[in-house]
Order: structure tokens, then sequence, then C-alpha cells
């Protein structure tokens, strides 16, 4: 493979990813999908700094990609953890009726 | 002479005192009456025998002016002084207040006697006279008008006096409010002084017109000339004080205070200050004739105007009320023609027969315990012997029959409207005259002679007064026969100078640069034609009340007459009866009116469109904040929505600039 | 430090007005019923701030009160040039004589009114005292408006706790009316201090420093707008009014003397301190519009005072006329109409401060201010009557009283400079009589009705003791005006001077500072040694 | 990496030092629990002494982290709340029988998050710290196990971090990729330069609007850790849910840090711009202030709960804060350090107030409920007044002195307008504020205290919280020569 892929293919992939989580993350009613429409926002930005990182030849933005990862394992655990108080509580984990707070 | 600021400060000094010693009554038990008789009596008289030495002093610097400067106040450039001035005009004045206002003081210890108040009347007495020296010593309108006004609440707390009564208090208070329009005009004449001249002393400022009456003369508002203005102004003032069209309508409810009041304040003295002050002023009004005409024209319809209301009044204070507004039209007649000398003489005659005449009343009063309705009386002459002939003489003075008061005073006024040409206004006051002499000796007939026409137990009570009561009776009856021999014209005199009276006042007429005062001559064939005619109108109208009034041959009693009378003229009667329905006329027209705006303003303007706005903000925020609040869902997914929606609008805005 | 104690502790301003503030905090160690104690503590302290007062004045009398002069500026906060400054002269010199005096006065009225929380009143009252002061007494802009803002709370304290029915409604409008005023002026008080920087290179809030401040027109319409809008709020003018009723209606009857006698004159004063000197041409452009608010306000006060049914309303509304007075002397440019204008401001505080203390005294007896309970008082309280019917001729203007020796200068004054509009207000004093004798007529006069009044007791000793000073004072300024017109003289007579000056200097085109001499005749401080 | 740059992070070594220790205690002799809260005090309060003598000014790690008087006086302001915060829990975690050791470690982590995010100069950096602090804010906001309310206020807060987070990174992908660095100068070069580092590169999108995307993300994310409209929703909801005592961290330091990261991209952003791009700057964060200021208090007028007035009131704070950034100069920071100073102490003031006089938790906390307890309670009423009369920007209180700072700068740039909306939305806010004092004071008492705690602590944070607000607000003088010193002078 000589011919290198130009970096607006990574970009804009990665837009999109950024956006289809996004979407998801707006759509979505269970609280782990939309969790994991996020983990997919995540790995989205992960792409364009890795490309980007490539683009300038130097590598703070893998850098970043690795931390990332371990924070969002954190994340993850933090989140699930509190997934599990909740439907402890309300047998339920729909966004959508966690809603006894409000105006 | 130096003491003259004594003559104002003794009678307030006792009023202090009454007030000290009542607060101790108020405290430990009441105040002893003979220490209240003393004080009430003591100031006053020693003011009098105060002022009977300054004006002997005064004798001898006569005609020279004497000015006595307390203290100033100073704002800025404006240089007010606290001063007194003592000068022929008000050495008149002096001497009638003082001496009238003594008698009267005397004559209420013997009125007041039985009162609860007596303590509190006095006090209030010594005020008035203290604020009226204050008035007519002023050396300068500031002080006048402190008095003015002094004289003005003094006359309210005694209109009130009876303050548990319902009327006496109403009557108070619309006196003090009628009088305050007039004062209005009064100050907003000060201010136009001030303007112009920074002062307002008299010395200062008539001079200065006299000097150079140029730019009094030049148009200054209202289309009126700066002179006439202040004219206006200080007319609209006496207005009120003095109970002229279109103010007067105070003054008859006036008697609702005690009897001395009504003879002191509201025939002898108070009410006078118009003239006075009119007369104080004539070099501003000789400079507005135009406004002088106004003031004679005002004069003489208020005179006959108010006669033909007495025609018909039943209660004996109400007839002389009505009796006295129009022996003022007479006097602001006078002063309007630039006869300010014989306004002032008729003001001084005025002083006694009148102030007689009330405390005759009041004398009657007393006797038939407290009644005043004149057809609950008759055949008093009897009982009341003193009361009787000292009230004829009151009558007759007013009447206009030589050799009384009266009869020359009001003489010269009518030879003035005659003299200057005037014969419209003349022929009202001989009308005036002859109803002046109808309705007074009416109420001689119905009140003492006749059959009693009260109940039993009021003819039992009925007893001639005490001395302390008719003693200043006869002595205001020598004054009111007496008085008038100051200023007997020339044309009965046989050429002898005896108008002494217009000689002693003329140095307080100024003269005026360029406009020579008018000095009006007759024929002496026609003055005496005049003073005839006047005599005869004032002698039909006595017979014409004794023909209808006193006749004991036909069985109709006085109350009959009238009832036929009125029944041959119903209407007339009753217009008169109901003195022209004026003050209906300004409940309806001013009255009523304000108060609805008033309302309006309260409920309308305030209530509704500024606290209206106020609270209707006030409820928009919580109305908005309600709504808004509703976009806090609870529901997270809208959180997030808005996040993202937040960041696409800023980023399409950043990309849009 | 030393220099701190100094002022805290010398015969300073300073001392004079935190003195009451300090007082408070002995306040904590009463027991929380032991009202007597409290009250008379109260009381002592404000006769010491009395003492204080008179002391003061007394002491610097020499001077004559021609400058502002006190005890120097310190610096407060630096880095951003706001100053910490009280100085007094002949303007502020009688409302700081008056505050001190209806200290006492309200505080011995309230001791039978008042049946709760002592502690939290007496501190309220002194801590609105020290905010009053300040406000009379600052010389820094920005420190005025510091203390126009510390008034607040305790007066809506004292409105809301001790109030009548509505008291909150009353207490919150009064607040926020007075807030959306005073904020608009703290921008304005903002701006004026950059325009400064950018004119002078420094910050400062200084009142003479502000002085030298000469603005282009539009831009001194605008800040005086701010000033103005925040001063007519307090007066009130017609139609920032509505917020007064309520007010004085529901405070309690110390509340009302205090807000009618001391805080609405701070307005006039600010004009008269601030908004005239500051922005001479913006108040020459704005005064045919004041003047005929002025009117209105005379007029619509007196009228809708006449119609009402509540005693209180019917003082407050003529407050409003009786200030309308003041602003028309004031907008009238003239000496004789500010010095009249000015012995207003204290007249209207002793007058209309003795017309709430009858009003309260009533209050106190039936708890209710009603005219249809009342009528013919005057048989059973006969020294009640005295006091009121003289506080009420006091109020319609009565010569030989108070009242009038203040109206007939502003309305000679301002006849001098306005002409009829003078004599339009001038019909004010008419209505005055209307109003006012009504409401002698309908306590005091005719026959008893309610059956409740035959048997109130008269005024006791500590009550004819709140009244006599008010009494005595209204007496001596309506016989001998001059005693209370000298000291003011010739502070007013420097700022009208440096206005005339300012009016006829050019018109600048943009913010300059003029040279000191313009200024001196209307400030000028003596530099406080700077630590 | 030496030992300078060890000594730089003295503050943070202590905050995290002090949280391990109370863990371990917390495992090993739970006994000692009463003690946490002064352990942690402990902590915080070396960490300050740290932070003001042991941080050498200037940058460490290699240009990673700096250390500045503003950054040193922030970092003041957060361990005051978190100070705060900790002796208002004590008595709250004790009557909610949850006093346990992870409280106090978190919060001192979250700390330790705070002031690392306050000295970063790069945006990884930025990011960790950002992790750090909301991943221990999480389980602190959830501390309530048994509560419905607060498991739900952390799931809120957590998903919306956790969103947010994404976007942040993807921000500062984009950043990176348009400048071709994480650091703040070499991003504020590369905006000066016009990027003219990748222009010439083929097939990368013009750099202007990928970069403003990018710096648009970032100023979302942080406004959405300051809780500024239209990224706020989650405040109410959160700080209603959560332990009372923690909101009194919740809602102040996280802001603080965040304004300080917000202030450090758009100056990287704008000074080196210059005119144009800062001017569409200044238009967003006016726009973001206006918007907060407004909606703020509006939405707080209509709350009947104290904890979501204060919520929404906070919201409107960082509008008034924001107007200080609009037009960026070394100015700008000088009033943004005191605001949040001020809002510190009067915030967290009312929170520690509100975690003594609300017991139950799991309930509304209504304004109503305080009926008349400023007499039952003199002490804390008076406290709760000062906050709100400081809230309400009512002289002599700091929050005055802040507000006074703030309008003045933003006349001084110009903004007279902003400056006017300010006054004018800060007028509604006097309304609500208002409220509180004349529930306390002129309304009859309507419920009986109960299952109430009040401890010696919680006193002491009101009291330090009032007092504070009141002396500094008489006597600023010494404070902002303190901490304006230098280049902050106006």
């Amino acid at each position: 493979m000589s011919g290198t892929v130009p970096i607006s293919w990574y970009l804009v992939l990665a837009a999109l990813l950024f956006a289809i989580g996004a979407a998801g993350a707006l759509t979505r009613r269970n609280g782990i999908s939309i969790f994991l429409s996020i983990e997919l926002m995540l790995n989205a930005a992960n792409l364009t700094l890795v490309a980007y990182s490539r683009l300038w030849g130097e590598r703070t933005g893998q850098l970043v990609v690795f931390f990332v990862l371990a924070v969002a394992a954190a994340e993850a655990a933090v989140g699930l953890a509190l997934f599990i108080a909740i439907y402890r509580q309300r047998r339920t984990i729909d966004v959508n009726r966690l809603n006894l707070m409000r105006w | 002479m130096h003491l003259l600021w004594l003559i104002p400060l003794l009678p307030i000094l006792g009023t202090a005192m009454l007030g000290a010693i009542g607060a101790l009554g108020a405290i430990g038990r009441r105040p002893p009456k003979a220490l209240v008789t003393l004080i009430g009596l003591g100031a006053p008289g020693l003011s009098l025998a105060l002022a009977l030495a300054c004006l002997a002093r005064y004798a001898a610097i006569y005609p020279r002016p004497y000015e006595q400067t307390l203290y100033a106040w100073t704002a800025g450039p404006l240089h007010l002084d606290v001063a007194f001035l003592l000068d022929p005009l008000s050495a008149v004045m002096l001497f009638v207040v003082t001496f009238v206002g003594f008698l009267i003081h005397v004559y209420s210890v013997g009125y007041m006697g039985h009162e609860e108040g007596y303590r509190r009347y006095f006090a209030y007495l010594n005020l008035f006279m203290g604020a009226m020296l204050l008035l007519i010593l002023g050396a300068n309108y500031l002080v006048t008008f402190v008095g003015w006004e002094g004289v003005g609440l003094c006359s309210y707390l005694l209109i009130g006096f009876y303050y548990d009564q319902d009327f006496p208090p109403y009557a108070g208070k619309k006196a003090f409010i009628v009088n305050r329009v007039g004062d209005f005009a009064f100050l907003v004449g000060m201010f136009a002084l001030v303007a112009r001249y920074g002062t307002l002393r008299y010395l200062d400022v008539f001079p200065r017109l006299a000097a150079d009456p140029g730019p009094a003369l030049a148009p200054y508002a209202l289309g009126l000339t700066f002179a006439g203005f202040v004219a206006l102004c200080f007319f609209v003032g006496a207005m009120g004080k003095s109970a002229q069209i279109p103010l007067y309508v105070w003054l008859p409810d006036a008697m609702a205070g005690p009897t001395p009041v009504s003879a002191l304040i509201h025939a002898a003295t108070m009410v006078t200050a118009g003239v006075y002050m009119v007369a104080r002023s004539n070099a501003i009004y000789q400079l507005a004739p135009g406004v002088s005409g106004f003031v004679a024209a005002i004069g003489a319809l208020t005179a006959i105007f108010a006669a033909t209301i007495g025609l018909a009044q039943n209660d004996i204070k109400k007839v002389l009320a009505y009796s006295t507004v129009s022996q003022l039209g007479y006097m602001f007649l006078a002063a309007g023609l630039g006869a300010y000398t014989a306004s002032i003489f008729h003001l001084m005659t005025h002083a006694f027969f009148k102030a007689l005449l009330f405390l005759g009343s009041g004398s009657v009063i007393h006797a038939m315990g407290g009644e005043q309705d004149m057809r609950r009386m008759g055949g008093l002459k009897r009982a009341l012997p003193v009361t009787y002939w000292t009230f004829v003489v009151g009558a007759l003075a007013i009447a206009g029959i030589p050799p009384l008061a009266g009869f020359f005073s009001k003489d010269a006024i009518l030879a003035a409207a005659a003299g200057g040409g005037q014969w419209l206004l003349y022929l009202v006051g001989l009308v005036t005259a002859g109803l002046t002499a109808f309705y007074m000796f009416r109420a001689v007939f119905l009140t003492f002679h006749g059959e009693f026409r009260g109940s039993d137990d009021e003819r039992h009570h009925l007893h001639e007064s005490p001395p302390v009561m008719t003693l200043p009776l006869v002595v205001l009856a020598a004054g009111a026969v007496a008085a008038g021999w100051l200023g007997i014209p020339a044309v009965l005199s046989f050429g002898a100078r005896l108008d002494r009276f217009d000689r002693f006042l003329e140095p307080t007429l100024w003269t005026i640069a360029g406009h020579p005062r008018a000095v009006h001559e007759m024929g002496a064939g026609t003055e005496l034609g005049l003073i005839a005619l006047s005599v005869a109108v004032a002698v039909a109208g006595i017979l014409l009340a004794r023909r209808l009034y006193d006749r004991p041959s036909d069985g109709l009693t006085g109350p009959q007459e009238d009832a036929a009378i009125a029944a041959r003229f119903p209407g007339l009667y009753r217009t008169l009866a109901n003195k022209y329905y004026v003050d209906e006329l300004y409940d309806r027209a001013i009255v009523r009116p304000l108060a609805r705006l008033s309302g309006f303003l309260w409920k309308w303007i305030d209530g509704f469109v500024v606290d209206g706005s106020v609270n209707g903000s006030a409820s928009l925020a919580d109305l908005l904040g309600g709504f808004g609040s509703l976009t806090t869902t609870g529901n997270v997914r809208n959180y997030a929505l808005y996040f993202f929606l937040g960041v696409l609008g800023l980023f399409w805005w950043i990309a849009l600039s | 430090m030393d220099a701190l104690l100094a002022l805290a502790l010398g015969d300073t301003l300073t001392r004079l007005v935190f003195f009451p503030a300090a007082a408070c905090l002995p306040l904590l160690f009463f027991r929380r019923e032991a009202f007597r104690a409290v009250k008379v503590y109260a009381l002592a302290v404000s006769l010491v701030e009395l003492a204080l007062g008179a002391g003061y004045v007394w002491t610097h009398a020499g001077g004559g009160f021609a400058r502002l002069a006190g005890d120097g500026a310190y610096r407060w906060i630096p880095s951003y040039g706001a100053r910490y400054e009280l100085a007094m002269d002949g303007i502020s010199m009688p409302l700081v004589v008056l505050t001190v005096l209806l200290l006492p006065i309200v505080l011995l009225a309230s001791f039978r009114g008042i049946d709760r929380h002592w502690r939290s009143f007496a501190a309220s009252f002194l801590l609105l005292t020290t905010g009053v002061l300040g406000t009379l007494l600052a010389a820094d802009v920005l420190l005025f408006y510091v203390f126009w803002e510390v008034m607040l709370v305790p007066m809506y304290l004292l409105i809301g706790i001790w109030g009548g029915e509505r008291r909150i409604y009353a207490a919150v409008k009064f607040f926020l009316f007075t807030m959306a005023g005073s904020l608009l002026m703290l921008v304005a008080i903002l701006w004026m201090g950059w325009t400064y920087h950018g004119a002078a290179g420094a910050w400062s809030f200084a009142y003479r420093d502000l002085l030298r401040l000469d603005l282009p027109p539009h831009a001194q319409l605008w800040l005086f707008a701010a000033f103005a809008l925040a001063f007519a709020i307090k007066v009130p003018i017609f139609p920032f009014h509505t917020w007064l009723p309520d007010a004085h209606v529901e405070a309690p009857t110390g509340g009302s003397v205090i807000l009618a006698g001391i805080l609405l004159k701070l307005g006039t004063y600010g004009f008269l301190r601030f908004a005239l000197p500051l922005f001479p041409r913006a108040a020459a452009a704005a005064r045919p519009l004041l003047v005929s608010l002025a009117l209105v306000g005379i007029l619509y006060g007196a009228l809708v005072a006449w119609v009402q049914v509540d005693m209180k309303k019917l003082v407050a509304y003529s407050s409003i006329a009786h200030l309308g007075f003041v602003m028309l002397g004031l907008f009238a440019f003239d000496l004789v109409a500010w010095q009249g204008a000015l012995l207003q401001m204290v007249n209207h505080g002793l007058s209309t401060g003795a017309l709430f203390l009858c009003v309260g005294m009533l209050y106190d007896r039936r708890h209710t201010k009603l005219f249809a309970e009342f009528g013919g008082l005057a048989k059973v309280m006969p020294l009640f009557a005295f006091f009121l019917v003289f506080a009420t001729l006091a109020s319609v203007g009565l010569p030989a009283l108070n009242g009038f020796a203040g109206e007939f200068l502003i309305l000679a004054g301002s006849y001098r400079t306005l002409g009829w509009p003078a004599a339009v207000a001038t019909f004010g004093i008419v209505l005055a009589a209307i109003y006012l004798l009504k409401l002698l007529q309908l306590t005091l006069w005719g026959p008893i009705t309610k059956d409740a009044n035959r048997t109130l007791k008269d005024l006791s000793a500590r009550e004819i003791w709140t009244l006599v000073p008010l009494c005595v004072l209204m007496l001596w300024i309506g016989v001998v005006p001059e005693t209370f017109l000298k000291p003011s003289r010739a502070a007013l007579d420097g700022v009208l001077t440096a206005y005339q000056q300012r009016m006829a200097a050019p018109v600048a085109s943009a913010p300059a500072l003029l040279r000191p001499a313009a200024t001196e005749a209307a400030a000028r401080v003596p530099e406080g040694s700077p630590r | 990496m030496n030992a300078g740059d060890v000594g730089s992070l003295a503050p943070e070594l202590a905050l995290t030092a002090g949280g391990v220790l109370i863990l371990l205690a917390d495992a090993f002799l739970p006994a000692a629990r009463r003690a946490f809260t002064g352990l942690a005090l402990l902590a915080c309060g070396a960490a300050a002494w740290a932070a003001v003598a042991r941080t050498p000014a200037g940058a460490s790690f290699g240009g990673l982290l700096e250390a500045t008087p503003v950054t040193r006086a922030l970092s003041l302001v957060v361990l005051l709340a978190a100070a705060i915060s900790l002796l208002a829990s004590q008595g709250y975690l004790r009557r909610e029988r949850i006093l346990t050791g992870e409280y106090h470690a978190l919060l001192l982590w979250c700390a330790a998050g705070l002031l690392l995010m306050l000295r970063a100069t790069e945006l990884l950096t930025v990011f960790l710290s950002l992790e750090l602090l909301s991943l221990c804010l999480y389980p602190l906001a959830a501390f309530h196990r048994r509560v419905n309310l607060a498991t739900e206020a952390a799931i809120k807060y957590f998903l919306m971090g956790a969103f947010v987070s994404a976007f942040v990174l993807y921000g500062i992908a984009l950043v990176y990729g348009a400048t071709g660095s994480t650091r703040f100068e070499a991003i504020a070069r590369a905006f000066h330069s016009g990027g003219a580092a990748v222009a010439g590169v083929p097939g990368t999108p013009g750099i202007s609007v990928l970069a403003s995307l990018g710096v648009l993300l970032l100023v979302a994310g942080f406004g959405f850790k300051m809780s500024v409209v239209p990224f706020h929703a989650w405040a109410p909801d959160t700080y209603q849910g959560a332990p009372s005592p923690f909101v009194a961290f919740l809602s102040v330091a996280p802001k603080a840090a965040s304004a300080m990261v917000l202030f450090r991209v758009l100056e990287a952003v704008t000074m080196g711009a210059g005119g144009i791009a800062g001017g569409r700057w200044s238009r967003v964060v006016a726009l973001l202030a206006v918007a907060s200021m407004v909606t703020g208090n509006l939405l707080a007028l209509a709350q009947r709960d104290i904890k979501r007035m204060l919520a929404y009131s906070g919201i409107a704070h960082m509008g008034y804060l924001l107007l200080a950034l609009v037009v960026l100069d070394r100015r700008s920071l000088g009033p943004v350090v005191v605001y949040l100073l001020a809002y510190v102490l009067m915030n967290s003031g009312a929170f520690a107030v509100v975690a003594m006089l609300y017991a139950r938790p799991g309930e509304q906390h209504l304004i109503s409920d305080l009926a008349g307890w400023g007499y039952r309670f003199p002490l804390l009423g008076a406290c709760l007044t000062v906050s709100m009369l400081s809230l309400a920007g009512i002289p002599p209180t700091l929050g005055f002195f802040g507000k006074y700072l703030v309008f003045l700068n933003a006349v001084s740039d110009g903004l007279t307008g902003l400056a006017v909306v300010g006054v004018l939305a800060s007028l509604v806010g006097v309304f609500y504020y208002l409220r509180v004092v004349y529930v306390l004071y002129m309304r009859p008492e309507t419920r009986q205290p109960e299952g109430l705690l009040i401890d010696g602590w919680g006193r002491a944070a009101a009291v330090l919280a009032a007092l504070g607000t009141l002396a500094l607000g008489i006597w600023p003088a010494r404070l902002l020569d303190w901490l304006l010193q230098g280049p902050l002078r106006p």
C-alpha cells in the first residue's frame, strides 16, 4: 500500500462515528445504551486524535488516546456502579423515568 | 413708644400663660377661674393701656411714621425684617382694635362665665388680639401676613369653640379654607413684589412706586400691569378675609361661634383687615385704576346682595352677619373709589355700632337661654331695657340717622360715589342703605316689640344681663353716637374744617408721581340734597319696617307678617331665605367634582396604572420563571439535547459571523 | 492602626457614624426577653449619639460649615480608587442633627407599640442610623452608594417584622423600588469612575474629583437620569411614589417617623448634593420635566391625601405633596428657594414626624388608624388634641410655625426664577388646609361616636416627652428661622455659584477635567494623612 | 522530572495523601471516624500552606503546570470551599449515619483534581484533571445511597458529565488538529499565525471552522461545569438530590477551576488572534452571560425548594462572572478571582446552613419550611441572612464587592449595556433572596424542628462563611492587594 489514505477520510469517519454516538446518546432511553453511545463518541475523538497525530507527525495525540482509554474504563466502572444502585431502588434504568426531580 | 413690640406680644403671652396653667390643670386640678379672668383681661388691658400711651407719644412725632425693627430673616439675597410700623393708619386701627377688643373681653367675662371652656376661650381670644395687632402693626407684608393667618387660625378655633357639636367645627373649617383661597392670592402678590423689588417693607415699596411708577405700569400677567396684578392678588386676599363675593360664604356660618367672638372677630376687627390692607396698599391701587373699579363694583354688589339676604333671615345673628357683609361691601366700595379715608372711617364707626349690635344680640340670647330665632322672641324691651336702648342706638347708627356715627361715614362713601360721578354705584349704595335700615329695624321690632312668643320657662328665665355685660354696651353705644363727629363733612359744618379724620389719615395716602389723586368737588346744594335723600331713604326703611312688624292694630305678629309676605312672593322669598343657594352651588360645582377627581386619581392612577404596572411586571417575571422552569423536565435526555442544540446553535452563529 | 484608633475615638464623623452600629454588639449579651433593659440601653445609646452629634456640630461651628470638611480621606480599596471619606457641610449638617435628634424620640415612642424582638428592633434602628448618617456624610460617591444600600436592610426588617397586616408586601415593595433606582445609579457611578480614570489617569470616586469631571451633555443626560431615578424614587416624585403609602401604613410608628423624617430627605439631599452639581447641564435640561413633576406631586399628593380613610395614608400622601415643594425649590436654582428647600426638609421631618407620632399614639390605644373609628377625641384627650393641632398647623404652613418659613422661602424664591409654576404650587397650601383640617375634623372635633373612645387615656408623660422637643423646634424655626438658615447659606451659595460657573463655561465635547478653581467653591476636602 | 517539579505538586500530593490515609484509617480503625473531618481539614490546611509557601511560581513539569498568583488565589478558593464543605459534612454524615472515610477521601481528591486543573497549561492535563474531578464527584453525589434522589441526581450528573467530556475530548482533538499542539501557548501562537502551520497541507479543511468548532466544544464543556445557560439544566436536579454539604462544594469549586480553564482557552484563542476572532468570541461569551443572568434569575424566581433556588441563582452568578471574560485582558482575572471567592463564601455558607436545617434529605427543601426559624436559630438565621444579602449583592458584603468589580470591569471595557442588563437581572434576584429573609423572620413558625443535628463544626462553617463575607466586604483592601499583586492591578 504505497498510496496513503488522505487525512480527511479519517476525520470524516471519526465525525460520523461521533455523530452516531451523539445521536444514540440523545435517542436511547436505556441508561447503559446511552453510556455505550458515549463510549462511541469518546472513541471517535480518539480516532481523530490519532489521525491528527499522524498528520502532525508527533506523538501527543496518541499519548492522549492511551489516557482516554484508561479514563473510559474508570468511567465505566463508576457508571455501572451507579446504574446498579439506581436499579436496586427503582427496578429500572430507563432514564425517562428517572425524573423525580424536575422544574 | 419703643415698647410698641410689647403691644402684640402681651396678649400672646397671655395665651401662653393660660395654656400653661391649663396644662397644669390637666395634670393636677382645674386652675381657679379668677386667675383665668385676671390673665385673660389683664393681657389685653395692658396692651390697651400701652397702646394709648404709644398713641399719645406718637402725637408728638405725627405725621412721621415710626418704625421699629426687632430682628431679621435672611435667605440669600432676600432680607425680611420682623418690624412694626406706627403711622396714622395703623394708629387708628390700633385704637379701634385694642379699645373695642378690650370691651369685648370684659363683656365675655359675663357672657362666657358659665361655659366650661372658659380658660380655653380666653386663651384663644388673647391669641386673636395678638395676631390682629401683628396684622395692623406690621411694617411689611410678611409680618402683616403672619397676623393675617394668625387671626384666621383664631377665627377657626373660636368658630369651632363648641367643638363637641357637629356644626361649629365644620363652620370653622369652612372659614379657614375659604380664607386660605384668599391667602393664596395674597402670597402670590407678595412673591411678585419680592421678585420685582426684593423687599416687602411698606416704606421701601411704596416710595419706590410713588417715585417711579413706570415699571409698575408695564404689562405683567393676566393682561394686567404689574401694579394691577399685585392689586388684584391682594384684593382676592381681602375678599377671603373680608367676606366679599364670591368668598363671603364662610361669614354667616361663622356665627356658630360664641356671640362675643362674632362681635370681635366677625364684625369689628378681623373681617375689616381686608379693607385695612387695601387702604394700606393705596399706592398700588392708585396705580391700578381698573382693579380699583373692580374692587368698587364687587363692594357694591356684595353690599346689596348681602342686604337682600338679610331681609329674610330669622336668626338674629344671621341678620347681623349679613349686614356685616353688606357694610364691608360699603367699605370696599369706598376703597375702590379711591376714598380710602372714607372706607377707614366707616371701618371705625362700623366697629363701634356693629360690635354694639352683636353684643346686644348676645345679651338677648343670654337672656333667652341660647335661643337665637327672632320668631320666638318679642316684647323683650321691658325685660332688657339697657340692651334695648343700646341696641336701638346701634340700629339707628347703622341705618345712618344723623347725628349718629353711621350717618357720617356712610354719607362720606355715598358722597365719594356721587362725586366720582359713579351714579350707578351711588344708587346701589342708596338702596342698600334703605334695605339696611329696614332689616335692622325688622330685627328690632321682632325682638323687642310686640308680645313675647317664647315658651313659659323662657319667659321666667328672662333677665337683664349683669353690669359686666351691659357696661360695654353703654360705652360702645356712646361710641356709636359720637365716633362720627370726627369726620363731619364741610357742608354740614358751615365751612369749619371738622373733617379731622380725613386730614389725620392724609399722610398715609401716597401721591404718585404723574398720577394726581382725583379730588371730587360737588356743589354744596347737590351735596345737601344727596344727604337729605339718603336720610330720607333710611327713615323710609325704618317706617316700612315699623308698619310691617310693629303694628299691634291688625292682629298679625311679625312672623305672621313674614309668612304673609312669603305667600305673596314665594319664589323670591325662598331664594332669599336660602341665600340664593350659593352654598349649594359651590358644593356641586367645586367640592364634589374635586372629591370625585381625587378618588379617581387615587383608585385609578395610583392603584391601577402605577401599582398595576409595578405588580404587573413582578407577576410577569414570576410567570416567565414558572414557564421557564418547565424546561427543566427532569429527563436527562432533554438536558443533553439542550447541550447539543446549544453547541449547534452557537456553532452556526459563529460560522455565520 | 493608631490612626484608625484616633479616627474611631476622636471627635470625628467616623465616631458619629459608627457608634450606633458598634453599640449593637452589646445587645447580643442581653437576654432575649429582657425588653426593659434593652429599651433603656437603646435609649441611652441614642442619647449618647445625640450628644456626639450636637458636640461635633458645636465644636466645628467655627468654620460656618461653608465647605465639606471632615475626617479627611483614607484609602479603602486603593486598587479600584474607592476611598473612605466622611465630610460635613452646611447642607448635610441640619439633616444630621435632625437624624440624631429623631433617634431617641422614635425609640421612646416605640416603647409601647413594639412588643416583640426588642433586641432586633433596637439593632435595626441603630444600624439604620449608621446607614443614614453615612449616606449624609459620605464624601466619596461609591461610599455614598454603599451606605445608601446599607440603609435598606434595617428598614426592610423594621417594616417587615414589626409592621401591620400587609407588611411583607410593603417591605418588599419598598426594597425593590429603591433597589431598582439605585442599581442603575451604581452603573452610572462606575461609569463616572472609569471616565475619571480615563481623564485623570487614576481611579477615583471622590466627590470633589468627580466634581471636576466635565462631561459632554449627552453623557451628563444619561448619568443624570440614572441618579435622578434613584433619588426620585426615594423622595418620592410622582409616579414613583406608590411604595410610600404602603410602607408608611404598614411600618411601625417609629419606622414611619424615620422614613418620613429622614429617609425621604435623602432623595432630595441626593439631588442637591450629587445630581445637580455633578451634571449641571443635564439638570438644567431636565428642569421643566422635574418642575412639572414637582407640581404634579404637590397637587396630586394633596388631592389623594384628601380622600383617604386611613390617617397614616393621609399623612403619607401629604409627605408627597410637601416634598413636591422641596423639589420645586431645588429646581428653581435660586438661593432663596434652596435655603427654603433645605429648611423645609427639616421642617417636614419635624412636623410629619410629630403627626406620625400622634397617629401612632392613637394606634397604640385603639389598634386602628381609620377615621371612621374616631371623632370627638378633644373631649377625652385634650393634651393629645393640643399636640395634634400644633403639628397639623405646622404642616399646613401656618405662619410663626416652621412649615411657613420653608414654604414661603421656597415659593418666593422659585417665583423669582420660575414664575407661574410657583404660583400654581402656591395653590397647594389651600389643598393642604383642606386635607389636614379634615384630619382634625374627623379625629378631634364633633361628638364622640364610638364608645370605645369615651374611656381613652390622655397622653402619658413619656408620650409628651416625645412630642415636646419637636414642637419646641417647630415654634423656634417658625419664629426665628435665621438660626437655621444661617449655617447653610454659605454652602448652598457655593454650590449655586459653582453651578452657574459650570453653566457659563463652554460645553465639553469629550470628558475632561476642570481646573480645581472652578469647583473650589463647591467642595474642598482637606487631604487626610495618606495611610 | 526533578525535585522542583515534585515540590510544585506539594498541594495535590498533600490532598491525595490525606485521602489515602483516611481510607486506610477507615479500613483499619473505624473507631476514628469522628476524627476524619479533622484529618481532612488538616490535609486541606497543608495543601493551602503548600500552595502559598512551597509552590514555586512559574512553570513546572516542562510547562505542563504553572503557578501564578491567580492560580494560587484560586487554589485557596477551592480549598476554602472544600474546608467549608467538610465542616458542614460532619454533622450531616453523622445524622444520616453514613459517616465513612470514602466521603472525605473523595472530596480531597476532587480538590486535588481541581488544583491540577487550575494550574494545567496543557489540554491533556486539563482533561485528565477534569476526569479525576468528575470521577470523584459522581460517587459523592450518590453518596447517600439509601436516598432515591441522591442516586438519581448522580445518574443525571454522570450521564451529562460523560456526554460532555466526550465533547470536550473531541474539542481537544480538533484544536490539536488545527494547531498541532495541546499546549496553550502553542495554540495561541498557532491562532495568532492564523494556523498557517497546516494551511499548506493538502486535504485539510480550513482551520478556522474546525478550530473554532473545537474551541466552541471546549467552551461548552467548561460552560457545562460552570452551569452556564444553555449547558445548565443538570444543576438544579443534581443540587437538589446530592447531599447538601457536598453541594456546598459542588456548587462552587468546579466552577472556579472551570472558569480558570475557560479563561486560558479564550486567552489562547483571542489574545493572539486579536480583533476579528476576539470580537467573535466576545460575542459568544456575552451571549452566554446574558442568557445565564436572565434565565438563571427568572427561573430561580419560580423555585420553592431552596436548593433548586440556589442552583438557578448559581447559574445567574456565573452569568455575572462571564461579564468579566467578555473582553479578555489581564485585568479580567482580578474580578473573576474576587467574585469566585465571594461566591464560595456566600453559596457554601448558605448550603452549610441548609445542610443543618433540613433533616430529611429525601424530600424537598421548601423555603417556607424555614418560617420563623430566624428566631429559633438566631445564629444560623443570621448567617443565612448574610449569605442571602451577599448573593443579592447588597453592601457591605463581599457579594456586593464582587459585583462591583465585575460591573466596573464591564463598564471600563465599554460594555455599559451588559452592565445594565446585569443590574436589572440582579434586581430580579433581590426578590427571591429577600423571600428567604422574610420567611426566616416575618412568618410565624409552621413546623417544629425534628431530627436536626447542629454541631459545632457546622456552626463553624456557617460563621466562617458569614464573617468572611462581611469582613472582606467591609475591608477588602488587604485581600485585593494580596490577591491581585503584579499585573492584575487594573
